[in-house]
Protein backbone atom coordinates (compact mmCIF):
# COMPACT_ATOMS: atom_id res chain seq x y z
CA UNK A 1 0.00 0.00 0.00
CA UNK A 2 1.11 3.17 -1.27
CA UNK A 3 1.44 6.10 1.73
CA UNK A 4 1.23 9.75 0.51
CA UNK A 5 2.10 12.79 3.31
CA UNK A 6 0.88 16.30 2.59
CA UNK A 7 1.80 19.71 4.16
CA UNK A 8 2.73 19.02 8.06
CA UNK A 9 2.36 15.49 8.36
CA UNK A 10 4.94 15.40 5.44
CA UNK A 11 7.54 17.71 7.11
CA UNK A 12 7.33 15.59 9.97
CA UNK A 13 7.78 12.53 8.42
CA UNK A 14 10.29 13.57 6.45
CA UNK A 15 9.33 12.56 3.38
CA UNK A 16 6.43 12.90 0.61
CA UNK A 17 5.57 9.16 -0.14
CA UNK A 18 6.75 5.64 0.67
CA UNK A 19 5.25 1.94 0.36
CA UNK A 20 3.64 0.88 3.55
CA UNK A 21 3.37 -3.22 4.91
CA UNK A 22 1.25 -2.45 7.65
CA UNK A 23 0.10 -5.67 10.09
CA UNK A 24 -3.01 -7.44 9.01
CA UNK A 25 -4.26 -6.44 12.64
CA UNK A 26 -4.28 -2.88 10.89
CA UNK A 27 -7.99 -2.91 9.52
CA UNK A 28 -9.25 0.65 9.81
CA UNK A 29 -7.55 4.20 8.83
CA UNK A 30 -7.15 4.99 12.91
CA UNK A 31 -5.08 1.60 13.17
CA UNK A 32 -2.82 2.06 10.46
CA UNK A 33 -2.45 5.98 12.15
CA UNK A 34 -1.79 3.99 15.41
CA UNK A 35 0.78 1.55 13.86
CA UNK A 36 2.10 4.40 11.58
CA UNK A 37 2.84 6.77 15.13
CA UNK A 38 4.92 3.87 16.29
CA UNK A 39 7.46 3.59 14.02
CA UNK A 40 9.82 6.66 15.01
CA UNK A 41 9.55 10.13 16.61
CA UNK A 42 9.29 12.04 13.27
CA UNK A 43 5.91 9.74 12.91
CA UNK A 44 4.47 9.70 16.44
CA UNK A 45 4.79 14.02 15.85
CA UNK A 46 3.57 13.75 12.31
CA UNK A 47 0.06 11.75 14.31
CA UNK A 48 0.44 13.71 17.88
CA UNK A 49 -2.59 15.56 17.09
CA UNK A 50 -4.34 12.37 15.50
CA UNK A 51 -7.83 13.64 15.34
CA UNK A 52 -6.95 16.49 13.62
CA UNK A 53 -5.77 14.17 11.40
CA UNK A 54 -7.46 13.84 7.70
CA UNK A 55 -6.75 10.88 5.23
CA UNK A 56 -8.06 9.93 1.88
CA UNK A 57 -8.37 5.86 0.61
CA UNK A 58 -7.62 6.02 -3.18
CA UNK A 59 -8.49 9.56 -3.75
CA UNK A 60 -11.52 10.14 -1.74
CA UNK A 61 -11.96 11.48 1.83
CA UNK A 62 -12.66 9.12 4.64
CA UNK A 63 -13.13 9.17 8.28
CA UNK A 64 -10.48 7.65 10.19
CA UNK A 65 -13.19 4.48 11.59
CA UNK A 66 -12.74 3.39 7.60
CA UNK A 67 -11.48 -0.14 6.38
CA UNK A 68 -8.68 -0.05 4.86
CA UNK A 69 -9.99 -3.09 2.65
CA UNK A 70 -8.07 -3.19 -0.66
CA UNK A 71 -7.24 0.68 -0.80
CA UNK A 72 -3.79 1.15 -2.94
CA UNK A 73 -3.42 4.24 -2.02
CA UNK A 74 -3.63 6.31 1.47
CA UNK A 75 -2.95 9.87 1.95
CA UNK A 76 -2.83 11.35 5.29
CA UNK A 77 -2.72 15.59 5.45
CA UNK A 78 -3.96 18.66 7.91
CA UNK A 79 -6.91 20.26 7.54
CA UNK A 80 -7.19 21.65 4.37
CA UNK A 81 -6.52 25.63 3.69
CA UNK A 82 -7.42 25.88 -0.24
CA UNK A 83 -9.88 28.71 -1.56
CA UNK B 1 -27.82 18.99 -14.49
CA UNK B 2 -27.01 20.80 -18.11
CA UNK B 3 -24.55 22.69 -16.67
CA UNK B 4 -20.92 22.80 -18.58
CA UNK B 5 -18.24 22.48 -15.73
CA UNK B 6 -14.82 23.03 -16.01
CA UNK B 7 -12.50 22.86 -13.57
CA UNK B 8 -8.60 23.38 -14.11
CA UNK B 9 -5.46 22.61 -10.91
CA UNK B 10 -2.29 24.92 -12.60
CA UNK B 11 0.85 26.34 -11.47
CA UNK B 12 0.56 29.24 -14.10
CA UNK B 13 -1.55 32.68 -13.07
CA UNK B 14 -4.80 32.21 -14.94
CA UNK B 15 -6.85 35.60 -16.66
CA UNK B 16 -10.14 35.29 -14.73
CA UNK B 17 -11.73 37.96 -17.15
CA UNK B 18 -11.16 35.45 -19.80
CA UNK B 19 -12.30 32.61 -18.43
CA UNK B 20 -15.63 34.45 -17.64
CA UNK B 21 -15.95 35.37 -20.59
CA UNK B 22 -16.06 32.04 -22.36
CA UNK B 23 -18.84 31.31 -20.00
CA UNK B 24 -21.49 33.01 -21.95
CA UNK B 25 -19.43 33.59 -25.43
CA UNK B 26 -21.99 32.94 -28.11
CA UNK B 27 -24.43 32.01 -25.90
CA UNK B 28 -28.07 34.25 -25.15
CA UNK B 29 -29.62 32.14 -22.54
CA UNK B 30 -27.84 33.25 -20.17
CA UNK B 31 -28.98 36.30 -17.54
CA UNK B 32 -26.27 36.42 -14.53
CA UNK B 33 -22.54 35.52 -14.02
CA UNK B 34 -21.40 35.81 -10.74
CA UNK B 35 -17.54 35.44 -10.70
CA UNK B 36 -14.87 34.94 -7.70
CA UNK B 37 -11.19 35.80 -7.74
CA UNK B 38 -9.24 34.54 -4.14
CA UNK B 39 -6.23 36.59 -4.25
CA UNK B 40 -2.92 36.60 -2.18
CA UNK B 41 -2.82 39.24 0.89
CA UNK B 42 0.33 40.89 1.51
CA UNK B 43 -0.79 40.91 5.14
CA UNK B 44 0.12 44.41 5.92
CA UNK B 45 3.10 44.65 3.37
CA UNK B 46 4.47 41.57 5.53
CA UNK B 47 3.99 38.17 3.07
CA UNK B 48 6.14 38.11 0.11
CA UNK B 49 4.43 34.72 -0.81
CA UNK B 50 2.23 31.59 -0.28
CA UNK B 51 3.44 28.36 -1.22
CA UNK B 52 0.65 26.11 -2.12
CA UNK B 53 0.87 21.59 -2.17
CA UNK B 54 -1.82 20.03 -3.11
CA UNK B 55 -2.76 16.65 -3.66
CA UNK B 56 -2.78 15.97 -7.79
CA UNK B 57 -5.45 13.92 -9.36
CA UNK B 58 -7.49 13.95 -5.91
CA UNK B 59 -7.61 17.95 -6.37
CA UNK B 60 -9.00 17.99 -9.70
CA UNK B 61 -11.53 15.03 -8.72
CA UNK B 62 -12.58 16.49 -5.48
CA UNK B 63 -13.36 20.30 -7.24
CA UNK B 64 -14.90 18.49 -9.75
CA UNK B 65 -17.14 16.76 -7.26
CA UNK B 66 -17.96 20.18 -5.39
CA UNK B 67 -19.09 21.89 -8.97
CA UNK B 68 -21.16 19.05 -10.22
CA UNK B 69 -23.14 19.41 -6.40
CA UNK B 70 -23.54 22.98 -7.09
CA UNK B 71 -25.06 21.56 -10.89
CA UNK B 72 -27.39 19.21 -8.80
CA UNK B 73 -28.27 21.86 -6.07
CA UNK B 74 -28.94 24.80 -8.68
CA UNK B 75 -30.15 25.21 -12.32
CA UNK B 76 -26.85 26.41 -13.89
CA UNK B 77 -25.46 26.94 -17.16
CA UNK B 78 -22.22 26.77 -16.56
CA UNK B 79 -19.17 26.42 -13.82
CA UNK B 80 -15.55 27.44 -13.90
CA UNK B 81 -12.95 26.60 -10.74
CA UNK B 82 -9.50 26.68 -11.02
CA UNK B 83 -7.17 26.54 -8.03
CA UNK B 84 -3.41 27.15 -8.33
CA UNK B 85 -0.51 25.54 -7.01
CA UNK B 86 3.08 26.35 -6.16
CA UNK B 87 4.62 29.83 -5.03
CA UNK B 88 2.07 32.99 -5.55
CA UNK B 89 2.96 36.28 -4.99
CA UNK B 90 1.07 38.94 -3.19
CA UNK B 91 -1.14 39.98 -5.19
CA UNK B 92 -1.43 36.90 -7.69
CA UNK B 93 -4.65 35.30 -7.86
CA UNK B 94 -4.94 31.80 -6.37
CA UNK B 95 -8.17 30.75 -7.09
CA UNK B 96 -11.52 31.58 -9.38
CA UNK B 97 -14.97 30.37 -9.49
CA UNK B 98 -17.56 31.35 -11.65
CA UNK B 99 -21.23 30.37 -11.69
CA UNK B 100 -23.68 30.86 -15.09
CA UNK B 101 -27.42 30.61 -14.63
CA UNK B 102 -30.62 31.94 -16.11
CA UNK B 103 -31.17 34.33 -13.18
CA UNK B 104 -29.04 35.78 -10.31
CA UNK B 105 -29.83 34.42 -7.10
CA UNK B 106 -28.65 30.45 -8.33
CA UNK B 107 -25.21 32.01 -9.45
CA UNK B 108 -24.72 34.05 -6.12
CA UNK B 109 -25.26 30.71 -4.41
CA UNK B 110 -23.54 28.45 -6.46
CA UNK B 111 -20.30 30.20 -6.12
CA UNK B 112 -20.38 30.98 -2.57
CA UNK B 113 -21.17 26.79 -2.40
CA UNK B 114 -17.95 26.35 -4.34
CA UNK B 115 -15.58 28.67 -2.25
CA UNK B 116 -17.24 27.10 0.54
CA UNK B 117 -16.39 23.99 -0.25
CA UNK B 118 -12.99 24.48 -2.29
CA UNK B 119 -12.17 25.82 1.62
CA UNK B 120 -12.60 23.45 3.42
CA UNK B 121 -12.97 20.43 1.36
CA UNK B 122 -10.57 20.34 -1.65
CA UNK B 123 -6.49 19.00 -0.89
CA UNK B 124 -4.65 22.32 -0.74
CA UNK B 125 -2.52 23.53 1.78
CA UNK B 126 -0.93 27.11 2.49
CA UNK B 127 2.78 27.74 3.34
CA UNK B 128 3.25 31.83 4.26
CA UNK B 129 7.13 33.33 3.41
CA UNK B 130 7.86 36.82 5.05
CA UNK B 131 9.55 39.41 3.46
CA UNK B 132 12.22 39.29 6.47
CA UNK B 133 12.93 35.91 4.86
CA UNK B 134 11.06 34.08 7.76
CA UNK B 135 8.25 31.28 6.93
CA UNK B 136 5.69 31.63 8.64
CA UNK B 137 4.83 27.72 8.86
CA UNK B 138 0.97 26.79 7.24
CA UNK B 139 -1.49 28.22 7.53
CA UNK B 140 -4.28 27.31 10.07
CA UNK B 141 -7.40 25.64 8.82
CA UNK B 142 -10.26 28.47 10.28
CA UNK B 143 -13.51 27.41 12.09
CA UNK B 144 -15.69 29.79 9.69
CA UNK B 145 -14.70 28.26 6.98
CA UNK B 146 -16.19 24.79 8.18
CA UNK B 147 -19.07 27.13 9.65
CA UNK B 148 -19.58 28.56 6.09
CA UNK B 149 -19.60 25.30 4.63
CA UNK B 150 -21.61 23.59 6.91
CA UNK B 151 -24.66 26.09 6.41
CA UNK B 152 -25.43 24.63 3.06
CA UNK B 153 -25.98 21.18 4.79
CA UNK B 154 -28.73 22.90 6.78
CA UNK B 155 -30.94 23.91 4.25
CA UNK C 1 -15.30 53.18 5.08
CA UNK C 2 -12.48 53.79 2.34
CA UNK C 3 -13.77 51.72 -0.46
CA UNK C 4 -12.98 53.63 -3.81
CA UNK C 5 -16.12 53.35 -5.81
CA UNK C 6 -16.83 54.20 -9.49
CA UNK C 7 -20.17 54.40 -10.34
CA UNK C 8 -21.04 54.77 -14.50
CA UNK C 9 -24.21 54.81 -16.49
CA UNK C 10 -23.90 54.72 -20.22
CA UNK C 11 -25.19 53.85 -23.43
CA UNK C 12 -21.95 51.69 -24.85
CA UNK C 13 -21.22 47.95 -24.00
CA UNK C 14 -18.63 47.67 -21.28
CA UNK C 15 -16.26 44.93 -21.02
CA UNK C 16 -16.66 43.38 -17.45
CA UNK C 17 -13.06 41.95 -17.06
CA UNK C 18 -11.36 45.02 -17.56
CA UNK C 19 -13.65 46.65 -15.08
CA UNK C 20 -12.70 44.07 -12.55
CA UNK C 21 -9.34 44.41 -12.96
CA UNK C 22 -9.02 47.80 -12.53
CA UNK C 23 -9.99 46.85 -8.70
CA UNK C 24 -6.90 44.87 -7.97
CA UNK C 25 -4.32 46.42 -10.12
CA UNK C 26 -0.92 47.26 -8.84
CA UNK C 27 -2.69 45.89 -4.63
CA UNK C 28 -1.73 43.24 -2.69
CA UNK C 29 -3.74 44.10 0.13
CA UNK C 30 -7.16 42.45 -1.33
CA UNK C 31 -7.82 39.29 -0.94
CA UNK C 32 -11.35 38.53 -2.45
CA UNK C 33 -13.60 39.86 -5.29
CA UNK C 34 -16.67 39.40 -6.30
CA UNK C 35 -18.26 40.17 -9.86
CA UNK C 36 -21.75 40.25 -10.89
CA UNK C 37 -22.58 40.75 -14.85
CA UNK C 38 -25.97 40.91 -15.62
CA UNK C 39 -26.91 39.52 -19.62
CA UNK C 40 -29.88 40.34 -21.71
CA UNK C 41 -31.62 37.00 -22.25
CA UNK C 42 -33.36 35.67 -25.54
CA UNK C 43 -36.18 34.41 -23.38
CA UNK C 44 -36.12 30.99 -25.35
CA UNK C 45 -34.93 32.61 -28.51
CA UNK C 46 -38.09 34.63 -28.64
CA UNK C 47 -36.25 38.39 -27.42
CA UNK C 48 -34.47 40.62 -29.86
CA UNK C 49 -33.97 43.03 -27.65
CA UNK C 50 -34.40 45.09 -24.34
CA UNK C 51 -35.07 48.98 -24.73
CA UNK C 52 -33.55 50.91 -20.85
CA UNK C 53 -35.11 53.83 -19.73
CA UNK C 54 -34.01 55.74 -17.29
CA UNK C 55 -33.88 59.02 -15.33
CA UNK C 56 -30.41 60.27 -15.90
CA UNK C 57 -28.38 62.24 -12.74
CA UNK C 58 -30.80 60.61 -10.77
CA UNK C 59 -29.75 57.02 -12.24
CA UNK C 60 -25.83 57.78 -11.12
CA UNK C 61 -27.18 59.82 -7.65
CA UNK C 62 -29.50 56.73 -6.88
CA UNK C 63 -26.59 53.69 -7.87
CA UNK C 64 -23.83 55.79 -5.39
CA UNK C 65 -25.90 56.01 -2.91
CA UNK C 66 -26.18 51.86 -2.55
CA UNK C 67 -22.56 51.48 -3.21
CA UNK C 68 -22.19 54.01 -0.13
CA UNK C 69 -24.49 52.22 1.89
CA UNK C 70 -22.93 48.90 1.28
CA UNK C 71 -19.30 50.50 2.00
CA UNK C 72 -20.82 51.66 5.01
CA UNK C 73 -22.01 48.34 6.14
CA UNK C 74 -19.15 45.94 4.88
CA UNK C 75 -15.24 46.71 5.35
CA UNK C 76 -14.68 46.83 1.51
CA UNK C 77 -11.80 48.08 -0.53
CA UNK C 78 -13.33 49.20 -3.82
CA UNK C 79 -16.90 49.21 -5.54
CA UNK C 80 -17.46 49.02 -9.47
CA UNK C 81 -21.22 49.84 -10.41
CA UNK C 82 -22.05 49.76 -14.06
CA UNK C 83 -25.36 50.22 -15.64
CA UNK C 84 -26.55 50.55 -19.41
CA UNK C 85 -29.70 52.20 -20.92
CA UNK C 86 -30.72 52.35 -24.59
CA UNK C 87 -31.02 49.01 -26.30
CA UNK C 88 -29.78 46.67 -25.70
CA UNK C 89 -29.40 43.33 -27.73
CA UNK C 90 -29.72 39.36 -26.48
CA UNK C 91 -26.26 38.37 -24.81
CA UNK C 92 -25.55 41.75 -24.40
CA UNK C 93 -24.58 42.70 -20.70
CA UNK C 94 -26.78 45.12 -19.00
CA UNK C 95 -25.03 45.86 -15.86
CA UNK C 96 -21.90 45.06 -13.74
CA UNK C 97 -21.19 45.33 -9.74
CA UNK C 98 -18.16 43.92 -8.43
CA UNK C 99 -16.95 44.12 -4.65
CA UNK C 100 -13.29 43.92 -3.34
CA UNK C 101 -12.61 43.39 0.22
CA UNK C 102 -10.06 41.51 2.24
CA UNK C 103 -11.92 38.44 3.00
CA UNK C 104 -15.02 36.57 0.85
CA UNK C 105 -17.83 36.67 2.43
CA UNK C 106 -18.12 40.44 2.65
CA UNK C 107 -17.34 40.75 -1.34
CA UNK C 108 -20.17 38.32 -1.66
CA UNK C 109 -22.67 40.06 0.61
CA UNK C 110 -21.77 43.53 -0.76
CA UNK C 111 -22.06 42.27 -4.68
CA UNK C 112 -25.76 40.74 -3.76
CA UNK C 113 -26.97 43.47 -1.72
CA UNK C 114 -26.20 46.10 -4.63
CA UNK C 115 -27.96 44.13 -6.94
CA UNK C 116 -30.63 43.62 -4.60
CA UNK C 117 -31.19 47.25 -4.40
CA UNK C 118 -30.54 48.36 -8.04
CA UNK C 119 -32.82 46.16 -8.99
CA UNK C 120 -35.19 47.75 -7.08
CA UNK C 121 -34.11 51.35 -6.52
CA UNK C 122 -32.55 52.33 -9.44
CA UNK C 123 -34.80 54.65 -11.83
CA UNK C 124 -34.34 52.39 -15.05
CA UNK C 125 -37.16 50.19 -16.95
CA UNK C 126 -37.02 47.76 -19.37
CA UNK C 127 -39.30 47.13 -22.27
CA UNK C 128 -38.51 43.82 -24.24
CA UNK C 129 -38.91 44.14 -28.23
CA UNK C 130 -39.89 41.00 -29.63
CA UNK C 131 -38.26 39.08 -32.89
CA UNK C 132 -41.73 38.75 -34.18
CA UNK C 133 -41.56 42.72 -34.66
CA UNK C 134 -43.84 43.19 -31.32
CA UNK C 135 -43.29 44.78 -28.55
CA UNK C 136 -43.97 42.60 -25.46
CA UNK C 137 -44.22 46.12 -22.89
CA UNK C 138 -42.77 47.21 -20.08
CA UNK C 139 -41.42 44.24 -17.86
CA UNK C 140 -43.31 44.12 -14.52
CA UNK C 141 -41.46 44.55 -11.49
CA UNK C 142 -41.37 41.16 -9.45
CA UNK C 143 -42.55 40.25 -6.32
CA UNK C 144 -39.16 37.79 -5.31
CA UNK C 145 -37.03 41.15 -5.70
CA UNK C 146 -38.40 43.50 -4.02
CA UNK C 147 -38.47 40.63 -0.99
CA UNK C 148 -34.69 40.28 -1.80
CA UNK C 149 -33.72 43.66 -0.99
CA UNK C 150 -36.03 43.36 1.68
CA UNK C 151 -34.30 40.94 3.85
CA UNK C 152 -31.16 43.45 3.94
CA UNK C 153 -33.24 45.61 6.33
CA UNK C 154 -33.91 42.53 8.55
CA UNK C 155 -30.49 41.56 9.57
CA UNK D 1 -42.63 73.57 -11.69
CA UNK D 2 -41.30 70.50 -14.22
CA UNK D 3 -42.71 67.54 -14.12
CA UNK D 4 -40.57 64.49 -15.58
CA UNK D 5 -42.78 61.19 -16.55
CA UNK D 6 -40.88 58.13 -17.39
CA UNK D 7 -41.86 53.98 -18.77
CA UNK D 8 -45.31 53.40 -18.97
CA UNK D 9 -46.32 56.97 -17.27
CA UNK D 10 -44.78 58.89 -20.21
CA UNK D 11 -46.39 56.67 -22.57
CA UNK D 12 -49.96 57.27 -21.46
CA UNK D 13 -49.59 61.03 -21.26
CA UNK D 14 -47.99 61.28 -23.86
CA UNK D 15 -44.58 63.76 -23.48
CA UNK D 16 -41.34 63.01 -20.92
CA UNK D 17 -41.75 66.32 -19.32
CA UNK D 18 -43.77 69.62 -19.08
CA UNK D 19 -44.02 72.48 -16.68
CA UNK D 20 -46.78 72.18 -13.97
CA UNK D 21 -48.53 74.99 -12.56
CA UNK D 22 -50.50 73.25 -9.70
CA UNK D 23 -53.02 75.05 -7.46
CA UNK D 24 -51.90 75.88 -4.12
CA UNK D 25 -54.13 72.98 -2.37
CA UNK D 26 -51.96 70.51 -3.88
CA UNK D 27 -49.84 70.22 -0.64
CA UNK D 28 -48.39 66.63 -1.32
CA UNK D 29 -47.27 64.52 -3.87
CA UNK D 30 -50.66 62.69 -3.79
CA UNK D 31 -52.60 65.77 -4.01
CA UNK D 32 -50.53 66.69 -7.13
CA UNK D 33 -51.21 63.25 -8.51
CA UNK D 34 -55.17 63.43 -7.88
CA UNK D 35 -54.98 66.51 -9.81
CA UNK D 36 -53.08 65.73 -12.46
CA UNK D 37 -55.62 62.83 -13.03
CA UNK D 38 -58.09 64.76 -13.93
CA UNK D 39 -56.44 66.73 -16.35
CA UNK D 40 -57.47 64.63 -19.16
CA UNK D 41 -58.12 60.85 -20.28
CA UNK D 42 -54.22 60.16 -20.79
CA UNK D 43 -53.28 61.26 -17.21
CA UNK D 44 -56.18 60.12 -15.88
CA UNK D 45 -54.99 56.56 -17.60
CA UNK D 46 -51.47 57.34 -16.31
CA UNK D 47 -52.46 57.73 -12.55
CA UNK D 48 -55.29 54.63 -12.95
CA UNK D 49 -52.91 52.61 -10.56
CA UNK D 50 -52.34 55.59 -8.27
CA UNK D 51 -50.79 53.18 -5.66
CA UNK D 52 -48.08 51.76 -7.72
CA UNK D 53 -46.95 54.77 -9.09
CA UNK D 54 -43.58 55.81 -7.40
CA UNK D 55 -42.60 59.84 -7.04
CA UNK D 56 -38.90 61.42 -6.58
CA UNK D 57 -39.13 65.19 -5.60
CA UNK D 58 -35.43 66.91 -6.89
CA UNK D 59 -34.19 63.37 -7.70
CA UNK D 60 -34.85 61.24 -4.20
CA UNK D 61 -37.37 58.61 -4.01
CA UNK D 62 -40.73 59.96 -1.62
CA UNK D 63 -44.17 58.62 -0.24
CA UNK D 64 -46.98 59.76 -2.00
CA UNK D 65 -47.51 61.92 1.60
CA UNK D 66 -44.69 63.65 1.50
CA UNK D 67 -45.00 67.59 1.08
CA UNK D 68 -44.23 69.02 -2.81
CA UNK D 69 -42.53 71.69 -0.49
CA UNK D 70 -40.10 74.03 -2.61
CA UNK D 71 -39.11 71.04 -4.78
CA UNK D 72 -38.41 72.40 -8.56
CA UNK D 73 -38.26 68.99 -10.28
CA UNK D 74 -40.87 66.39 -9.50
CA UNK D 75 -40.91 62.72 -11.13
CA UNK D 76 -43.48 59.96 -12.04
CA UNK D 77 -42.55 55.87 -12.63
CA UNK D 78 -43.44 52.91 -12.33
CA UNK D 79 -41.78 50.58 -10.15
CA UNK D 80 -38.12 49.82 -11.27
CA UNK D 81 -36.85 47.32 -13.32
CA UNK D 82 -33.54 47.85 -13.48
CA UNK D 83 -30.66 45.12 -12.82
Amino acid sequence: MKALYFASVREHIGKAEEILAPPEEAVTVADLMHWLAAQGENYAAAFASAKTIHAALDRTHVKQDAPLKGAQEIAFFPPMTGG
Amino acid sequence: MSARIFVRVQKEPFDAPLEAASLTKGRSDIGAVVTFTGLCRDEGGALNALEIEHYPVMAEAEIARIASQAAARWPLEGIIAIHRFGLIRAGEPIVFVAAASQHRAEAFAAAAFLMDYLKTGAPFWKKQHFKNGASGGWVAAKGEDEAAAERWRAS
